[in-house]
């Protein structure tokens, strides 16, 4: 289980290979992949990205060893920056190893659920007309109903 | 003596991003309502708690929790990672 | 969209780099990956991956438009490989790009239970005791009835 | 003059994977009578029908399918891809 928090970029191309190839005794791998959306007619300049140094972490490990426990994954790998980024960027990724695709699939939707409402991190929009915080959608509180 | 941080914009309405505070609060509920006597800008920002979320020594939990033994009690909007 | 039936191993990292960097404005990416399981303690020696060439391909171009339509996807990407593979490589990969998380798991998901029973592979099993075609199962039958 | 194709296992069991067939069939079905009385290894291949599933024209259809203006046809196991 790797868990990194980080302000440069990933590559996504390395990692997704990387974690595949450790994993040869698992059938299944699920990636999932957040960009900031890049629309020829939206007005977004960047979005930064606040975090709680030390708790991010810790929620992180947390969500994905449940994850791990949950679903006898053979592995999970979370990577999620912070900082500034520009629309096309990617903003975060995970990964889940698991021996039967359902397991896979499930475990990795449960990781997105949890990142989005309960991992220490805040998104700020700035565009032409002003700058924003991201508000928090009810239906992302409702998506852990599920679990 | 407790670190008391806060972010996103908790932390633009009360102006910094961590404090040392002294208090006798025993819950978090309790340190609230000390925080809020203080200034406009504290009673301002935690006028909705609601809105609002709380960790307790980087653990996400109530307004109710006990501040007993605590070292570090943060205050922010709901998380909006991924 | 993007399908492709082929013998030769496929670049995962790459591919996967690649969709993701053609859509930028698609806040959410999919990915699922199959691999041969490599178990120290299996019989398993290889796998191979029987076709119908022809259809193969008008079957899964079929299955990736009508995910495409029915999630409103940005884009969508299947590659399938066939004939002779060993223990830890790779058999197949689908993504999805969507512009919300929901959408893009469960397209990638619907692909994957299609693929299954509705593409026409047939998969045989060399082991050191023997050879033989894998068996469907019926569970693969029953995920079908979810969409 | 109808292409029929065999994968998988009714490959083996027959031992070719294609020929063409001559026939007046109506249906798929009417078909794999006709088949079936050729020789053991058709009858073997198709004894069970529930074990197998057919193309007609590279769709999958079932065995009442008509085989009016059908130029290829398609026998073979449940699929197991992925």
């Amino acid at each position: 289980m790797r868990i990194s928090v980080q302000e440069q970029a990933f590559d996504l191309g390395a990692e997704t290979s990387c974690f595949a190839a450790g994993h040869k005794d698992m059938g299944a791998i699920v990636t999932f992949t957040g960009i900031v959306r890049d629309l020829p007619d939206d007005p977004l300049i960047a979005m930064e990205i606040e975090h709680y140094p030390g708790m991010t972490e810790a929620a992180l490990t947390e969500i994905a060893q449940t994850a791990v426990d949950r679903w006898s994954l053979g592995d999970a790998l979370v990577i999620h920056r912070h900082g500034r980024l520009i629309p096309g960027e990617m903003i975060m990724m995970v990964a889940t190893a698991s021996r039967h695709r359902k397991d896979a699939f499930e475990a990795a939707e449960y990781l997105m659920d949890y990142l989005k409402s309960r991992a220490p991190f805040w998104k700020r929009e700035i565009t032409a007309q002003g700058e924003g915080w991201v508000a928090s959608k009810s239906e992302d509180e409702d998506a852990l109903k599920r679990w | 003596m407790i670190d008391v941080l806060y972010f996103a914009w908790v932390r633009e309405r009360i102006g910094l991003p961590r404090e040392q505070v002294k208090t006798t609060a025993k819950t978090v509920a309790d340190l609230v309502v000390e925080l809020r006597s203080r200034e406009e800008r504290y009673d301002l920002a935690f006028s909705d708690l609601s809105a609002l979320r709380v960790a307790v020594d980087q653990k996400l939990t109530d307004f109710d929790a006990s501040l007993s033994g605590v070292r570090e009690v943060a205050f922010f909007p709901p998380m909006t990672g991924g």
